[in-house]
């Protein structure tokens, strides 16, 4: 077998000649970086602090110093080209286009960074991880993977990587404390495996507008008892939602809708399901970030080890609470939702809300802002405030206290073992210098997902904040902490959350009752983790399951999985948006 | 070659398809077959008759493995015959 | 002088040994599928045979490759490529031998001179008649200055007047280059119009062999006489059976001991100057029921009528072995 | 079966600049075995496709029974078909092939019609058959018994249908035709380069070149008194001889010998001669024309006489002549032309033919 | 004269392909089958589990309602596209300025990407945006079909017949083309009427064009994936998940390898079975290769 | 023969039928992504206009590249596939040797195989051979549905020219490989045309191979058409302008071709 380096030249070769015929390539960027000796990095430092990293939470002495480290690690590697991989969104191609850029005027290291879809971004690591071959330097990718990553060994664990091979070049002034989630990404052993990049939650959403008139106001009233305001439970989501769809109907002449979701068979049809909605529904048990011992996917940890996702091992995926929160989805997509939404897939879905017809919407992504803030958009006044705000998801009646309310999630650079070495610390370099405090607040003022708390609480984020429909106050009220993303109990992630879509599908065209597509998937994840614990290659925290017993004896025991309530629908409560924005703000969690 | 995830089994199964081309060919070679029309309802050449008895055998594994739990080898047993007799009367 | 060593052409057929006169003619006739094609292509070097030799001027050609025989072919059908001129067609195998360029082109406007294609060197193939592809085809062949040309069936496919009109001018060409001239036809009159020796074919194996008047008048078999003729010679029945070729009948005696017919005249068809008469000959035999008779001038005889056709006691064609009659068609 | 009867019946195809036919008049009669012969491009096939309705023609130009055809579409014309290369509906079965011209007539008809008809070609054997497993001679001979199945039929055409035969079938198969047709009556045009086919099936044979007839006659009249150079070229193996000659008063000269008596106009003209018409002799003596002999063909022999052509050339012209070959070697010779069968062409067409 | 000459010199033509196909086929090939037994977590970490995997896809019932599914789809694509195909290639004209134009236009679904062609439709099927989706709503007719099973079969297959039909389409031209005018001709003189003409004269000689249109139609139908995944994603429900949509989110979603192996093991058997019964036809038809 | 006036019906239908959603995705192309979300866009007629999407993708070098990238391996593969099928179709056109139909059948299979599971050995052997992340990986991996059916359309092709012209050349003492090359090829450059349609049919449109065996350096368009999915919706406008761009290319090679296909749909078996 040829090595490597030795075996492209073939294709390097043809691919020129065919190249060559088509006129030549007039890429800019192209070529060898320009010779080291006659590039002042120092200036253009300067300039890049200058001219784009403003505002920032570092002075500019600081900002050059930091840039100047960079500068001087990352001198072995001058001249190396180096391919990172994230999917798309406004913060990557803000990183891709600029900070790339950026990047290699000050350091020399030329970094291609790649946007592609989120599936395909999991589906290259997957290749990476299975084969062994090394196919980007670095991913980022969601922290829904940390269960995954901390038991299979494929990932480097940063904290060993920044006291061990990587000390040279790792940023001393990252301040990790300073990540908001760093919670996220940390392993059940304490170690850190992946480095914040981007972080969204996802937020209850409504027409704040709409909530605010009298004649809406009344009406609700009138009609379900309670006032019109932020749903604290589903109960109330739902009497808005019909209020809504069912009883107010048209606003302004449009037809409006309470309720927004979406329903066609996709992956991102799972993505809701595996985030929180069972968390939200209650399903699991209480237990900041996920639950214990069971967690949002229902799926129950004996210590570290996984036991079981079915109700007869101890999990609670089919369970009452479970199947309540499958249930929930499909009567309010089919009932209060606009007729397309079934139709849709989550990116399809997600925009909606901005063409002004809808009313609210119970789990809307924070990432979609910055689509929504752009002057002339329905849901946008004149004076550029948003017409809608953004408040904490109601939950359902199986929820208490102390457990997690929503999704919220940050999007990580994870690095391979396979990533050759000098690869690796010039990708860790990439990764420090676009999370860097020089950088960061900017970074986040374009895209919009928060990484890191001194960004949060700068000034220049409290100028945003206005015409961020309540981003801000969310992210620096301690409510945050009850938004998280998929937790360490899900030991194969892929292979698991792969299972969510087709099943929730079925449910939805009525093949199966919720019932029976909750059993089927949960029968399949005890599948996959009866696996992993056959093959017994997660090592100490790889799982263990139960053994199987009647589901009524795991009911009746305290906790997780619950039995099935005899009122599913408490009366509708609701808060006014202006005291739980005040209590945000005055830094409690109402 | 790790990559190919190397089993002994397989590894014996795909010596044992190769050792059969190189035996077809060389029978081929040594007496030429001719086509001629047997129990199956088309003219047949001694190559055509072990791809229909590669292809049956398969699916005899398949149909074994799909609706009974005994064990694998009486179907081997049973496509080894199939074949002998689809080679010879074929 | 190129010859045939107990060639067989076919698992089963008797092995042919014949002499081609060098520097002449010798036309093969047979009928479809009498082997003529194989016999060519084993020449040509295409086929390997059963067994047996071809050697030209005493040498095995068992080994040499068609390129390097000295034999080039004619084809049925108008073989040119394609992609090429007919100036390139011409110095095809002048390429093949590396000649220079010059002395190609020199070669090439000569054969077109002689062939009648000086006017068409730059056209490609298919902007050609059939004529002229043909004789593309020819000029190819003779420009590999080989000492055999095998030419199958060459005009068969062409109109009836280019036909004729080639077939008077190849005569004088080839005798002109002196090559040895291997031609196949199924018809007769080739046989005489342009041979200068004959062979005659039948199940992949030779049946007479011999100059084309020789072989005309001294048949050594049924079929070899229904080869020569056309159309086919009449079975006179009786013991031995005879033949009579059509132009041997006449309607008028010619001497007292002139062979006599009463036959039924079934039609008669005419090209104007010459007629053919059809007709049964009585009493009816199963096997004779057919007789054509190839009468001069214009005879008009009503259809149903009885007449007496006669033939020159010479003219009874009779064999010692009487051989089964290949079956009409 | 009709009479057939085009009038002055011209030929464009859209976008050509040429007449592809040009002025053709005809008459065949009822139940005639008539030939077009011509070589390839004289427009052979366009006259056939006018005839059977797949070209359509100005009104006033095609006459069946009288009746203007012109613009009519093939079926209701009832004529049939018999082309180079056997055409049968493939998937039909020889007997199927050979009823569906008659779909419309009742059963009983159509097998008695098939069977009569096959028997009449000798196909009986094959009623049963697919066209695949025939022979190409046996195709052509179902394809003759489709056209003819017809009982309607009003004219048959025949475009060049023993091609696929070798010559030894060519006789059978054409005299099974001439037979077939003058059993049933049938109106036949029979289309060919072929002069022996078309002189040995037709009753009368129509000469096209160029899209034009350029005479219409029997066989013997086209040989004895073409009508045009081209016929006397075309008609006749080999065609007629033609050589530069010249009127003066009533002598006819060739080559400076006058060679017979023509009434005409005095003025140049062409001398044509068939080769049976004249005879070459080897030697310088006796009268004739000097020619110098150039080479000869045998073309058979008849009672001890060798049979064949020789070829001469009278000054830059080649000229062929049929004869006995006793005597001829190459070298001086001398040509003879029966008077009587002189023809002399000007402008192509021939001059003082009597009435 | 044969039509072959028996030479074993010409495998040093066939080396090439052979060395090519053997390299991108054949490894990969024999490694599905090494997963096909094994449980496969990465390179290093597997565990030989026999035919566990096979037995278990046979006895799925989501598999085997793929495969009835999948069986569905193609033979109701065969029998869409077989005929409009040839009914389209009937209806071009022969000769004429215009016919390479319009056979350009026609292969201009063949050319686009797959997943392009699965947007196209997607985006002209949406009852809210499509103009298909909006046109036929406003008609009358609800139609949606990422919601009723027989919308989106609906959808799925005029997406179909919109992307292959033109191969059929063009295949079928060219045997059209291949008919001898006299054939036409004859029929004219026998008075066919259209039907007619096509049942006797037209049938018979596409007969072999057809088969390869069937043949190459029949693989390409059975490993459909793209298109179906980007506009119905295989719902709703299960409806309009076949084979190869089941397989992809096993082998490339969940990285499945052992069961996806051992799945893509069956469905290669059951599409070799399907074209060689269907090539032994050709062969057994036309007496060739 | 001429169509039936019935018959133009049909095709005048079933043309509008081909060009109804290309014209959507055309007009889609011409719109911002929020008046298509709004569903603003009028069927036919006015509505939004804009060319912003094209312009996203004509300064985009991502975008470019994408293409360029995709016509490489495309070339590249129709280069291979080529000349690596003429002479095993003269192989298989013009002898018999041992094994050949079954040869000829088992090169057929490989279209059969499901592409999905042959991601990741296909990875890993382009990975372990060091071709991962180039165009000849892409080209190469095509090249196992392209050389089949290349094969098999150039084997008809040189089927249908008679064996008389090997033979001719034979005779006139050319060497195999210059008859190829300067006579035979000439004869079958419409198949060869074909061909190059048929691959670059195949080659163009795939996705699941392309994506898997490229990263950032090789990524073809198809996969790059993947960004405009983003965790803040679609952009239909961008994505419907690339599905644009993405036909272009296939009507320039079919308007090359267009003389040839006819012929070559049939793979040049027509009997």
């Amino acid at each position: 077998m040829v090595t490597t380096g030795g075996g492209r030249w073939p294709a390097v070769l043809v691919a020129g000649v065919l190249l060559a015929g088509c006129g030549g390539e007039t890429d800019t960027t192209g070529g060898e970086p320009t010779s080291t000796a006659t590039v002042d990095y120092v200036a253009n430092a300067a300039r890049w602090v200058d001219e784009e990293f403003s505002p920032s939470t570092l002075p500019r002495a600081a900002q050059l110093e930091e840039l100047a480290w960079f500068t001087a690690a990352a001198e072995p590697f001058r001249g190396m080209r180096i391919n990172v991989v994230s999917e798309t969104l406004t913060t990557h191609e803000y990183e891709s286009t600029v900070l790339t850029r950026a990047f290699e005027e000050i350091t020399g290291i030329r970094v291609t960074h790649d946007l592609i879809q989120e599936g395909d971004v999991i589906e290259k690591l997957q290749t990476q991880m299975q084969s062994g071959q090394n196919v980007y330097d670095a991913y980022v990718n969601d922290s829904d993977l940390i269960g995954t990553h901390s038991r299979y060994g494929y990932v480097v664990p940063l904290s060993d990587f920044m006291a061990g091979e990587g000390a040279d070049v790792t940023l001393p002034t990252l301040d990790l404390d300073d990540f908001i989630g760093r919670s996220f990404t940390t392993g059940p052993d304490g170690k850190l495996y992946q480095l914040p990049d981007q972080q969204f939650a996802n937020l209850y959403w409504f027409r704040y507008d709409w909530f605010q008139r009298d004649d809406l106001k009344a009406a609700f009233r009138e009609r379900y008892g309670y006032e019109l305001g932020v749903p604290v439970n589903w109960s109330a989501y739902e009497d808005i939602a019909d209020f809504f769809t069912n009883h107010v109907k048209t606003i302004d002449g449009e037809r409006v809708y309470g309720h927004m979701d979406y329903g066609k068979k996709d992956p991102s049809l799972g993505w809701r399901f595996t985030d929180a909605w069972l968390s939200m529904a209650g399903a699991g048990d209480p237990g900041i970030p996920n639950g214990l011992p069971v967690d949002e996917w229902g799926i129950r940890v004996e210590g570290c080890r996984p036991a079981g996702a079915t109700v007869a091992r101890g999990g609670a995926a089919n369970g009452p609470a479970a199947v309540y929160a499958l249930r929930k989805y499909m009567d309010w997509l089919k009932v209060y939702a606009p007729p397309e939404a079934s139709g849709m897939t989550f990116s399809e879905a997600g925009p909606v809300p901005a063409q002004g017809h809808i009313a609210q919407q119970v789990f809307w992504y924070t990432t979609f802002t910055a689509d929504m803030i752009e002057p002339g958009l329905p849901v946008v006044n004149a004076d550029g405030t948003p017409k809608w705000r953004m408040a904490p998801s109601p939950h359902g009646p199986y929820w208490s206290p102390g457990m997690k309310l929503g999704y919220q999630d940050t999007g990580s650079w994870t690095f391979l073992k396979s990533t050759p070495l000098d690869r690796r610390k010039a990708a860790w370099l990439y990764a420090q210098f676009v999370v860097s405090k020089t950088v960061s607040l900017k970074k986040t003022l374009v895209g919009l997902t928060p990484i890191r708390d001194s960004d949060l609480r700068s000034e220049a984020m409290t100028e945003a904040a206005p015409r961020l429909g309540g981003l801000v106050e969310f992210y620096r009220s301690p409510a945050r902490t009850a938004w998280t993303p998929t937790g360490t109990n899900v030991p194969d992630y892929p292979k698991l959350a792969q299972l969510w879509w087709p099943n929730v599908a079925d449910a939805v065209s009525g093949a199966v009752t919720p019932q029976a597509a909750m059993d089927a998937l949960a029968e399949q994840q005890d599948r996959v983790l009866e696996r992993l614990e056959r093959a017994g290659i997660q090592g100490e925290c790889g799982p263990k399951l139960n053994p199987p017993e009647d589901p009524a004896v795991w009911l009746a025991r305290p906790g997780a999985p619950k039995p099935k309530l005899a009122n599913e629908k408490p009366p509708g409560e609701t808060v006014p948006y202006d005291d739980l924005i005040q209590a945000w703000r005055e830094g409690r969690a109402f | 070659m790790s990559w190919m995830a190397w089993t002994l089994p397989t590894a014996i199964f795909f010596a044992a398809v190769a050792l059969s081309l190189v035996v077809m060919t060389v029978w081929e070679r040594v007496s030429p077959s001719v086509a001629r029309r047997g129990v199956l309802p088309m003219v047949t050449t001694r190559g055509d008759r072990f791809f229909i008895a590669l292809l049956t055998a398969a699916f005899l594994h398949v149909l074994w493995l799909a609706f009974t739990d005994a064990p694998v080898v009486i179907a081997s047993v049973l496509a080894l015959v199939a074949g002998i007799a689809l080679m010879r009367w074929g | 002088m190129l010859e045939l060593e107990s060639l067989v052409l076919k698992p089963g057929a008797r092995p042919i040994s014949h002499r081609f006169p060098a520097g002449r003619i010798s036309v093969v006739l047979g009928r479809n599928r009498s082997g003529k094609t194989a016999l060519t292509r084993v020449i040509a070097g295409l086929d390997e045979p059963v067994s047996g030799d071809v050697r030209l001027n005493g040498e095995s050609l068992a080994s040499a490759s068609p390129g390097i025989r000295s034999v080039s072919l004619v084809y049925q059908t108008f073989v040119n490529y394609p992609g090429w001129t007919v100036a390139g067609n011409l110095g095809s195998p002048l390429v093949a031998a590396r000649w220079d360029r010059e002395r190609i082109r020199i070669r090439v406007r000569e054969i077109a001179g002689k062939l009648g294609l000086a006017d068409l060197l730059d056209r490609y193939p298919d902007a050609l008649s059939g004529g002229q592809q043909q004789r593309v085809a020819i000029g190819r062949a003779l420009a590999k200055g080989a000492d055999v040309l095998v030419m199958d069936e060459p005009l068969v496919n062409l109109d009836y007047k280019l036909r004729e009109s080639l077939q008077l001018e190849l005569k004088s060409l080839l005798h002109e280059l002196g090559v040895t001239v291997i031609y196949t036809t199924t018809d007769p009159r080739d046989a005489f119009a342009l041979g200068d020796a004959l062979v005659l074919l039948a199940e992949h194996t030779l049946l007479q062999s011999g100059t084309p008047l020789a072989v005309y008048d001294r048949p050594a078999s049924p079929a070899a006489a229904h080869l020569m003729s056309d159309p086919q010679a009449n079975q006179v029945p009786g013991d031995p059976p005879a033949l009579v070729r059509p132009e041997h009948l006449y309607l008028k005696p010619h001497a007292a001991d002139d062979a006599s017919f009463s036959v039924e005249v079934l039609g008669t068809e005419t090209n104007g100057s010459e007629t053919f008469l059809h007709c049964r000959p009585e009493p009816v035999e199963a096997h004779a029921d057919h007789w054509v008779a190839h009468l001069s001038g214009l005879v008009d005889l009503p259809a149903g009528g009885r007449v007496t056709l006669y033939a020159p006691a010479g003219s009874l064609l009779t064999f010692e072995e009487q051989r089964e009659a290949p079956a009409l068609g | 079966m009709a009479e057939v009867r085009l009038d002055n019946l011209s030929f464009r195809y859209p976008g050509a600049r040429e007449e592809t036919l040009s002025g053709l008049s005809l008459d065949v009669r009822r139940g005639e075995a008539h030939a077009l012969l011509g070589s390839s491009g004289a427009g052979k096939s366009t006259l056939l496709n006018l005839l059977s309705g797949l070209l359509p023609s100005a009104p006033g130009c095609i006459f069946f029974d009288g009746r203007d055809v012109g613009t009519m579409p093939p079926w209701p014309r009832r004529v049939t078909q018999v082309f180079q290369f056997p055409v049968l509906y493939e998937a039909m079965t020889v007997a199927d092939n050979l009823a569906f011209p008659m779909r419309e007539l009742p059963a009983a008809t159509q097998r008695q019609r098939v069977v009569e008809i096959a028997e009449r070609l000798s196909v009986t054997a094959l009623l049963g058959r697919r066209p695949a497993a025939l022979t190409l001679v046996e195709k052509q001979l179902v394809a003759i018994a489709r056209a003819l199945t017809r009982p309607d039929v009003s004219l048959v055409l025949l475009d060049e249908p023993l091609t696929a035969a070798e010559p030894a079938y060519k006789w059978r198969l054409r005299q099974t035709l001439k037979a077939v047709q003058r059993d049933l009556g049938a109106t036949m045009i029979y289309v060919t380069h072929d002069q022996t086919e078309a002189l040995t099936f037709a009753d009368r044979v129509s000469v096209l070149h160029a899209g034009r007839i350029l005479q219409t006659a029997a066989p013997r009249e086209l040989l004895e008194e073409p009508a045009h150079e081209h016929v006397g070229y075309f008609v006749g193996s080999p065609g007629m001889n033609l050589l530069d000659g010249e009127i003066r008063g009533s002598d006819c000269l060739a080559g400076g010998h006058r060679i017979g008596q023509l009434k005409a106009a005095s003025g140049p003209c062409r001398v044509g001669f068939r080769p049976e018409w004249a005879t070459l002799t080897s030697g310088d003596g006796g009268d004739g024309l000097p020619v110098r002999i150039t080479g000869m063909r045998t073309l058979g022999a008849e009672r001890e006489h060798l049979l064949g052509l020789v070829m001469a050339d009278l000054g830059s012209t080649s000229i062929i002549t049929r004869q006995v070959l006793d005597g001829i070697s190459t070298g001086p010779g001398r040509l003879r032309i029966r008077p009587e069968r002189l023809v002399c062409f000007r402008d192509g067409w021939r001059i003082g033919a009597d009435a | 004269m044969p039509e072959t000459m028996p030479d074993n010199r010409a495998w040093l033509g066939v080396l090439p392909v052979l060395l090519v196909v053997a390299f991108s086929a054949v490894i990969p090939l024999m490694t599905v089958v090494n997963y096909s037994v094994q449980d496969i977590f990465d390179v290093h970490t597997r565990l030989f589990v026999g035919f566990d995997w096979y037995r278990e896809t046979l006895r799925d019932p989501r598999f085997l309602d793929a495969l009835v599914r999948q069986l569905g789809f193609s033979a109701a694509v065969l029998a869409l596209e077989v005929p409009l195909g040839i009914l389209v290639a009937r209806a071009l004209p022969r000769d004429g300025r215009w016919v390479g134009v319009l056979l350009v236009l026609l292969a201009v679904p063949l050319l686009i990407p797959w997943n392009v062609v699965g947007t196209i439709w997607q985006l002209f099927a949406r009852p809210d945006i499509g103009l298909l989706g909006r046109a036929v709503n406003e008609l009358g007719i609800p139609f949606n079909y990422t919601a009723e099973p027989l919308h989106a079969w609906i959808t799925l297959l005029m997406m179909d017949v919109w992307h292959w039909t033109s191969l059929v389409a063009l295949l079928a031209f060219s045997g059209l083309t291949a008919i001898p005018g006299q054939c036409y001709q004859a029929a004219a003189m026998d008075g066919m009427s259209g039907v007619q003409v096509f049942r006797h004269v037209e049938l018979p000689r596409l007969k072999s064009v057809l088969v390869i249109a069937v043949l190459l139609r029949l693989m390409d139908s059975f490993m459909i994936y793209t298109e179906p995944f980007v506009l119905t994603g295989g719902g709703p429900g299960n409806s309009t998940t076949f084979l190869s949509q089941y397989l992809t989110t096993m082998a490339v979603g969940q990285f499945d390898l052992g069961p996806a192996a051992a799945f893509s093991v069956l469905y290669f058997l059951v599409v070799l079975l399907l074209c060689w019964l269907f090539y032994t036809s050709v062969i057994a038809e036309r007496g060739e290769r | 023969m001429s169509a039936l006036p019935r018959a133009r019906w049909l095709l005048w239908l079933y043309g509008l039928y081909l060009a109804l959603p290309i014209y959507w995705l055309v007009r889609l192309a011409l719109q911002p992504n929020a008046a298509i979300l709004a569903g603003e866009g009028a069927a036919f007629g006015e509505g939004a206009f804009t060319v912003a999407n094209f312009t996203e993708i004509f300064t985009n070098p991502v975008w470019y590249e994408g293409f360029l990238n995709s016509l490489s391996y495309v070339a590249i593969n129709t280069i291979i596939s080529v000349s690596v099928a003429l002479p095993a179709a003269y192989a298989f056109s013009r002898y018999r040797f041992t094994g050949d139909r079954h040869l000829f059948f088992w090169l057929l299979s490989n279209r059969m195989a499901p592409p999905a599971v042959f991601l990741l050995p296909f990875f890993q052997l382009y990975s372990a051979v060091g071709l991962f992340d180039t165009p000849l990986a892409v080209a190469l991996a095509h090249c196992l549905f392209t050389v089949p059916l290349s094969v098999w359309i150039l084997e008809g092709f040189m089927s249908a020219v008679p064996r008389s012209l090997d033979e001719m050349a034979r005779i006139d003492g050319h060497s195999l490989p210059y008859f190829f090359f300067r006579i035979f090829l000439p004869v079958i450059r419409g198949g060869i045309g074909v061909t190059v349609f048929f691959c670059f049919m195949f080659s163009w449109v795939e996705l699941l191979l392309a994506r898997t065996l490229t990263g950032s350096e090789a990524k073809p368009i198809v996969v790059v058409m993947t960004r405009t999915v983003s965790a803040s919706g679609i952009d239909w406008g961008v994505l419907a302008a690339a599905g644009v761009l993405t036909i272009l290319p296939g009507i320039a090679v079919v308007w090359f071709v267009r003389r040839h296909l006819v012929k070559g749909f049939a793979l040049g078996r027509v009997s």
